[in-house]
């Protein structure tokens, strides 16, 4: 089960790790058969993954329209830039404002359902975005996207940084993964990460605790939105245009089984891992078959019966069970009951 | 076609480094053979085109291998790689990608959907390298979204509308009913052909919009049965025009108003019941067209293909052949690889008529990159028991019969500067 | 292993043994062993969740335990599906009485009929036990009250044919008069040979209407003997139950 | 894009009437095919509060086999084969309509074993297990009979087209339609009038009490869940001869299929039955106005719906919403 405690350190040991593997991974890519543009997505699906287990694993809300928020950020992002002539970090806070502004308004009829009715809410409003996303061409390019952006330098004032180059790119996205990682791990340990936990474990008990359960959730919601909005702007730079295929029904349920298969409802890395097994397997499977969806349903299928916590719960047990080894424990027998 | 090619990367590592130790143990001082030339090749396998995309990918291979059967290109052989645009343009986007940074292809080939088309062309010009924009027929790919390193080889929706309109208003009526698709292609098409009925003095009375994904089309059918119009011109694309065509074709309406479709893509009818194949459409090339060349050209795809389900070429594997050898013999005439250089030689590409099996020579636009053919006016064949012979060509027209005039104004070309050098 | 009390060593219908639970990480059970013989009833006491809910649904095989067998007439059903359970004779009286409220009365009767190796409940059997029954089949059970309700939550139980019934809190929520009914009803079904294991917070009227006791505290029985015993025992009965008892 | 016209005099109210007139007709023929669409996925959802999003994939299944069936491929497969096909069209679409859903059923049994390990766990792994599956078997279907467009071949008795009212309205339609009726009602009288119906209404509301009762209501969740895959496969065989048939058709039914469940309140019968025949009227009379916002009409139909009415139309609480 994903439980917080309260105290928890600033950068954690995993934490260390998973930044080093952020930051060397130009260096290594190449020998690895893998290739720096690789990298730039996966980094910019970690941070919509993680911002979005917030919602599904944190605080047990699945929402399988968050393309959407996704997708309003990306055009967010494109629209800043074609329109506002705004810089890079402008931008990116602009596709934030606009993902913050789309899913703060969905959450308002969100905010007071409940499990299947609340997952076929966000499911109808995504629908809606990406409907208008196709209908609004005018705004949108209709189905053939937000074309002709362009990587921007970044102002520093006194000097610029082209991302022209993916190498350059990449590091702009890995830092920003890393703020938005710091800024998750201390919010998920803060009193307001205790609360969403406490939604998810029993919202009935978490409303005579006397939270405010409606206002939690819409929070929740919008800042998972806002994180998604910003991942959005981040794929239209690296694309240099935005499509409305990202808010399909399709891309929303690609990412609800990216945090699960990595094992969002147990860990905060879940969603990491799950983000990186979808898009090797996806790269190394899909040179090699065209049915690679065939293979990677079926390793799902099997991760959902055999060891539904994902990677990182399955990962979790592993180290549990050596440790009771360890210990001489005997295990106990008997089934489980919740 | 062969799978080895989709494990060409990695099999690639597998032979260098056999040929290293053989070479080694051989103590030759033989010179390794010139790196071959990749191809990246880009069209679907999965989504909505993935028919079209195989028999794109079936014609552009036949090409290669033509080349390679010769010794390849500038004594380079040609190899390709695979991966599946699933017909999603943010995939085609990343799939570009990685063709260019990890499999170091040297030109991208192959798409049907206009979408993805126009994502990888971005990443191409990004790099620099040449793409070939098969079978994608919207106008905007040789008119707002066209780029120095994308050429055009498919006929597109003005073109088609153009051989249709003029000949459906003169002899059936001037009361036309558009039913166009709510999405960037069907609008576009739409737009042209409007244009086009005003100009040979029809009238649209309406333009019945239908969302994309559509798939009961009664009550567009029951408003045009109310309105009872002379002309039905339907842009509808994919998997829409599919239901389309079923649904028409069931309550026997393809009969009662002159329809104008678009293309159709072999792919996408072949298989199908004729009588869903009602209505006037464009298309670049036809099994059936009486020309020299044509019978040898099906030997060869047979030959090539005993296994396929489709029998014979359509319009699809056609412009995926053509665009590839025309390729291949720009790189040849250049003398190179360069990009610029073969960029040039492809800007100035004429093809014989008898050559290209088509009734007119057919040549690129320097200004659009769009190749400029002959288009001809196909409608279904009830007449023949041949479950491959389909289409009955109704009229051709010349490349400037039919010419997208409106795409030179809207085409603005990057400068030769402004593409980075790349010789792959 | 919990002292033997006046049971048949070779006629146990149900005999519990050693059996520790969980719900979820919680422990619910701490070794618990009690038997039930042929045509015997047994009062099981003891407060608010000391566990006595959690050994009927062990028996059923709803909560299995984690260690401990449970045998019932004859069969090792510790590990058996709760509807092998119920098939082979144990039939449940639950204490929110769990009627299928969407169902017509004679629906959830239907629902419940089945044969055994025991002997066969029919209908009009239920009828002669709860005369008010036979008005009651075309009724929606939704409409009932609480006392109708238990009258078809038994009646339910009983055309399943079983060897041994369990009660949970068969008078909760029902007014005396009613109280009394379902007293007699059991006390007729121990009658009819039909063993019985009854959970009560009512420690007096169970004890009126079985033959032995056992009492259940945090998971672990305390006592054991006949009832008659706890019934003249003012004193001990209130120490092992509380002031109330 | 024809507005709606003002109703200013009779004869102008009398003449959108008989335009209105058909488009609602089609409305209802629309609705009864979603609510067959519907009826397999409300069964599932309803007996064992499972969110089956394969539906879709099981709906292309049927469809396809039905076609293997109806036209199998038998040029070379001796006198039996021959001998078949040279039965009468409706009969081989007879014996489709029967044989196709029965094999997709046990596909659906195949399903109901993997998800048993999901029970008693987080609603969410069913439903993604099922989302899985629905990848895997457009996946196995795209590999067995290729991307392309595929044709299910209709008998000529149900097919053609007739005219009322100077307008032409397709006999298959209201062969489908008819089907549809004819579908809801069997499974209402299954539902209403069977002891299984009892025991299946039984061990949705509550399914520990049933397996006490002696019912082995695993057995019985196998046969539900493959009753609910037959259904999907019956009505992609009804359906596909309108829509098309390609790998990728499932998706085309199981949204709308979702759609209308949560709209008539998940759990309730008639609530689907009332849910696909709105989606069906919305669509049809969008269609007819605002043909551009056909689509889309469902999913307002929806957040408004359930913006006011929280559980849909007959909804109750149910274990999902927890």
């Amino acid at each position: 089960m994903l439980t917080t405690k309260g105290k928890a350190p600033i950068v954690s040991r995993q934490m260390l790790v998973f930044f080093a593997i952020l930051l060397s991974y130009p260096l290594w890519a190449d020998a690895a058969g893998l290739y720096e543009y690789l990298g730039i997505e996966i980094v910019i699906f970690i941070i919509y993954a993680l911002g979005f287990n917030l919602l599904l694993g944190y605080t047990g809300l699945p929402s399988f329209g968050h393309g959407a928020y996704f997708g309003v950020g990306a055009y967010g992002y494109g629209l800043a830039q074609l329109y506002l002539d705004a810089g890079f970090i402008p931008g990116l806070l602009l596709a934030m404002l606009a993902g913050t502004v789309a899913s703060g308004l969905v959450a308002l009829f969100l905010s007071h359902r409940r499990g299947i009715y609340f997952a076929l809410m966000t499911i109808a409003f995504g629908q809606v975005f990406w409907f208008l996303a196709i209908k609004l061409r005018g705004l949108t390019g209709g189905e053939d996207g937000l074309l002709n952006i362009f990587r921007p330098d970044i102002d520093f004032g006194l000097f610029q940084i082209s991302l022209k180059s993916n190498f350059a790119f990449y590091y702009a996205v890995a830092l920003i993964a890393v703020l938005v990682t710091l800024l998750l791990w201390r919010l998920v340990h803060s009193p307001f990460g205790m609360a969403i936990q406490a939604v998810r474990m029993n919202e009935t008990r978490a409303r005579f605790v006397g939270y405010q359960v409606w206002w939690i959730k819409w929070t929740v919601f919008t800042l998972s939105g806002a994180i998604a909005g910003l991942a959005g702007g981040l794929l239209n730079v690296a694309q240099e245009s935005a499509f409305p295929d990202t808010m399909s029904l399709h891309a929303s349920g690609l990412i609800v089984m990216m945090v699960l298969i990595g094992g969002g409802f147990v860990s905060f890395w879940g969603p990491v891992v799950g983000v990186i097994v979808y898009y090797l397997a996806r790269d190394l499977l899909g040179s090699i078959t065209e049915a690679w969806l065939l293979w990677y349903g079926l390793l799902f299928m099997a991760v959902m019966m055999f060891s539904p916590e994902g990677f990182a719960g399955g990962w979790g047990k592993l180290v549990a069970w050596v440790r009771r080894r360890k210990q001489g424990e005997v295990l106990m027998g008997g089934a489980q009951n919740d | 076609m062969s799978t080895t090619t989709k494990q060409r990367s990695i099999l690639n590592r597998a032979l260098l480094a056999g040929t290293a130790i053989a070479g080694l143990a051989m103590g030759t001082s033989q010179t390794l053979a010139a790196d071959p030339i990749v191809i990246g090749l880009t069209s679907d396998s999965s989504g909505q085109y993935a028919n079209s995309g195989a028999s794109d990918r079936r014609g552009m291979l036949m090409a290669i291998d033509e080349f390679n059967a010769k010794g390849g290109v500038l004594g380079r052989k040609i190899e390709t790689v695979h991966i599946d645009t699933e017909t999603t343009p943010a995939t085609g986007s990343r799939v570009a990608e990685r063709m260019i940074s990890r499999d170091k292809v040297g030109y991208l080939i192959g798409a049907v959907s206009s979408g993805v088309a126009n994502a990888i062309s971005q990443v191409a010009q990004k790099h620099g390298v040449i793409y070939l924009n098969t079978n994608s027929s919207s106008p905007t790919e040789s008119g707002a979204n066209c780029h120095r390193v994308k050429f055009v080889w498919d006929g597109n929706g003005a073109n088609f509308a153009k051989a249709a309109v003029k000949n459906t208003i003169a002899s059936y009526g001037k009361n036309v009913i558009q039913v166009t698709n709510d999405y960037g292609w069907g609008h576009d098409t739409s737009a042209a052909t409007k244009a086009l009925i005003e100009t040979y003095g029809g009238e649209v009375s309406d333009d019945i919009l239908v969302p994309q994904g559509t798939r009961d089309f009664t009550a567009v059918l029951l408003k045009i049965q109310q309105a009872k119009p002379d002309i039905v011109a339907a842009a509808v694309g994919g998997d829409d025009q599919k239901a389309l065509r079923s649904q028409v074709a069931e309550l026997g309406m393809g009969q009662d108003y002159a329809w104008i479709n678009n293309q159709q893509d072999w792919p996408d009818v072949y298989g199908l019941p004729k009588e869903n194949l009602f209505g006037v459409f464009g298309t670049t090339w036809y099994y059936g067209l009486d020309l020299p060349g044509v019978d040898e050209f099906v030997a060869q795809y047979q030959e090539a293909y005993p296994d396929t389900k489709m029998r014979v070429p359509g319009n699809v594997f056609y412009n995926g052949y053509w665009a590839t050898r025309s390729l291949l013999e720009a790189i040849e005439a250049a003398g190179t690889t360069n990009n610029h250089d073969v960029i040039k030689k492809l800007e100035q590409l004429r093809i014989p008529a008898e050559v290209r099996m088509q009734h007119d020579d057919a040549y690129m636009n320097p200004n659009t990159h769009q190749m400029q053919q002959t288009v001809y006016l196909a409608t279904a064949n009830t007449g023949s028991d041949d479950p491959d012979d389909l289409f009955t060509i109704v009229s051709h027209s010349s490349p400037e019969a039919v010419a997208d005039t409106d795409a030179d104004a809207s085409c603005k070309l990057e400068s030769f500067e402004d593409t980075p050098v790349n010789q792959p | 292993m919990g002292p033997h009390f006046g049971a048949w060593e070779n006629d146990h219908m149900l005999n519990v043994k050693d059996i520790s639970a969980f719900y979820g990480e919680t422990q619910a059970l701490f070794g618990v062993s009690l038997e039930v013989g042929a045509g015997e009833s047994v009062a099981l006491l003891g407060a608010n969740g000391a566990g006595k809910t959690t050994i009927l649904r062990a028996i059923l095989g709803l909560t299995p335990p984690r260690q401990g067998s449970i045998s019932f007439d004859g069969r090792d059903v510790t590990r058996v599906p709760t509807h092998e359970i119920a098939k082979a004779g144990v039939g449940w009286v639950p204490d929110d009485r769990r009627i299928f409220p969407s169902l017509k009365v004679q629906t959830n009767l239907n629902l419940g009929r089945k044969k055994t190796r025991f002997r066969s409940w029919h209908e009009k059997d239920c009828f002669e036990l709860f005369s008010a029954l036979e008005y009651l089949l075309d009724r929606d059970c939704e409409n009932l009250s609480g006392g109708e309700m238990q009258m078809v939550a038994i009646s339910r139980a009983l055309l399943g044919s079983p060897g041994l019934i369990l009660f949970d809190e068969p008078s909760q929520g029902l007014a005396p008069k009613l109280v009394q009914d379902v007293l007699n009803a059991i006390v007729q079904l121990k009658n009819e040979g039909v063993s019985v294991l009854v959970v009560e917070q009512n420690a007096l009227a169970a004890l009126e209407v079985t033959d032995r006791v056992y009492v259940l505290d945090k998971g672990q029985i305390i006592y054991a003997g006949a009832s008659s015993n706890l019934l003249d025992d003012t004193a001990l009965r209130r120490t092992l139950l509380g002031a109330a008892a | 894009m024809s507005a709606i016209q003002p109703v200013l005099n009779e004869s102008l109210g009398m003449e959108f009437v008989t335009n209105l007139l058909p488009h609602l007709i089609n409305g209802l023929a629309l609705g009864l095919l979603f609510a067959l669409i519907a009826l397999g996925f409300t069964l599932i959802v309803s007996v064992m509060e499972v969110i089956n999003l394969a539906h879709g994939s099981l709906f292309a299944l049927g469809a396809y086999l039905a076609m293997v069936i109806i036209d199998p491929s038998l040029q070379n497969a001796g006198p039996i084969g021959l001998w078949y096909l040279g039965l009468p069209h409706l009969l081989r679409y007879a014996i489709a309509l029967i044989v196709a859903p029965a094999l997709v059923a046990v596909v659906g049994f195949g399903l109901e074993l993997c998800l048993r390990r999901t029970y008693g766990k987080k609603k969410e792994y069913g439903l993604l297990l099922t989302f899985g599956a629905a990848l895997v078997l457009e996946e196995a279907i795209r590999l067995t009979w290729g991307p392309v467009e595929q044709f299910l071949s209709v008998p000529k008795e149900i097919s053609g087209a007739f005219i009322a009212n100077g307008l032409i309205y397709s006999t298959y339609r209201i062969y489908a339609a008819a089907f549809g009726i004819f579908a809801i009602v069997l499974v209402w009288l299954f539902l209403a009038k069977t002891p299984y119906g009892a025991i299946i209404k039984a061990g949705a509301h509550d399914s520990e009490m049933v397996r006490a009762l002696g019912i082995n209501l695993p057995r019985l969740q196998l046969l539900v869940f493959g009753l609910g895959a037959a259904l999907a496969a019956i009505a992609g065989i009804i359906l596909t001869p309108i829509w098309g048939l390609r790998p990728h058709v499932g998706v085309d039914a199981v949204i709308p299929a979702f759609l209308i469940i949560v709209l008539g309140g998940i759990g309730s019968f008639w609530g689907a039955v009332l849910g696909g025949l709105l989606v069906g009227m919305g669509v049809a009379i969008t269609g007819a106005y605002a043909s551009a916002w056909s689509l889309l009409s469902m999913y307002l139909l929806l957040i408004l719906v359930l913006t006011f009415r929280a559980r849909g139309l007959f909804g109750k609480k149910t274990a999902l919403e927890a």
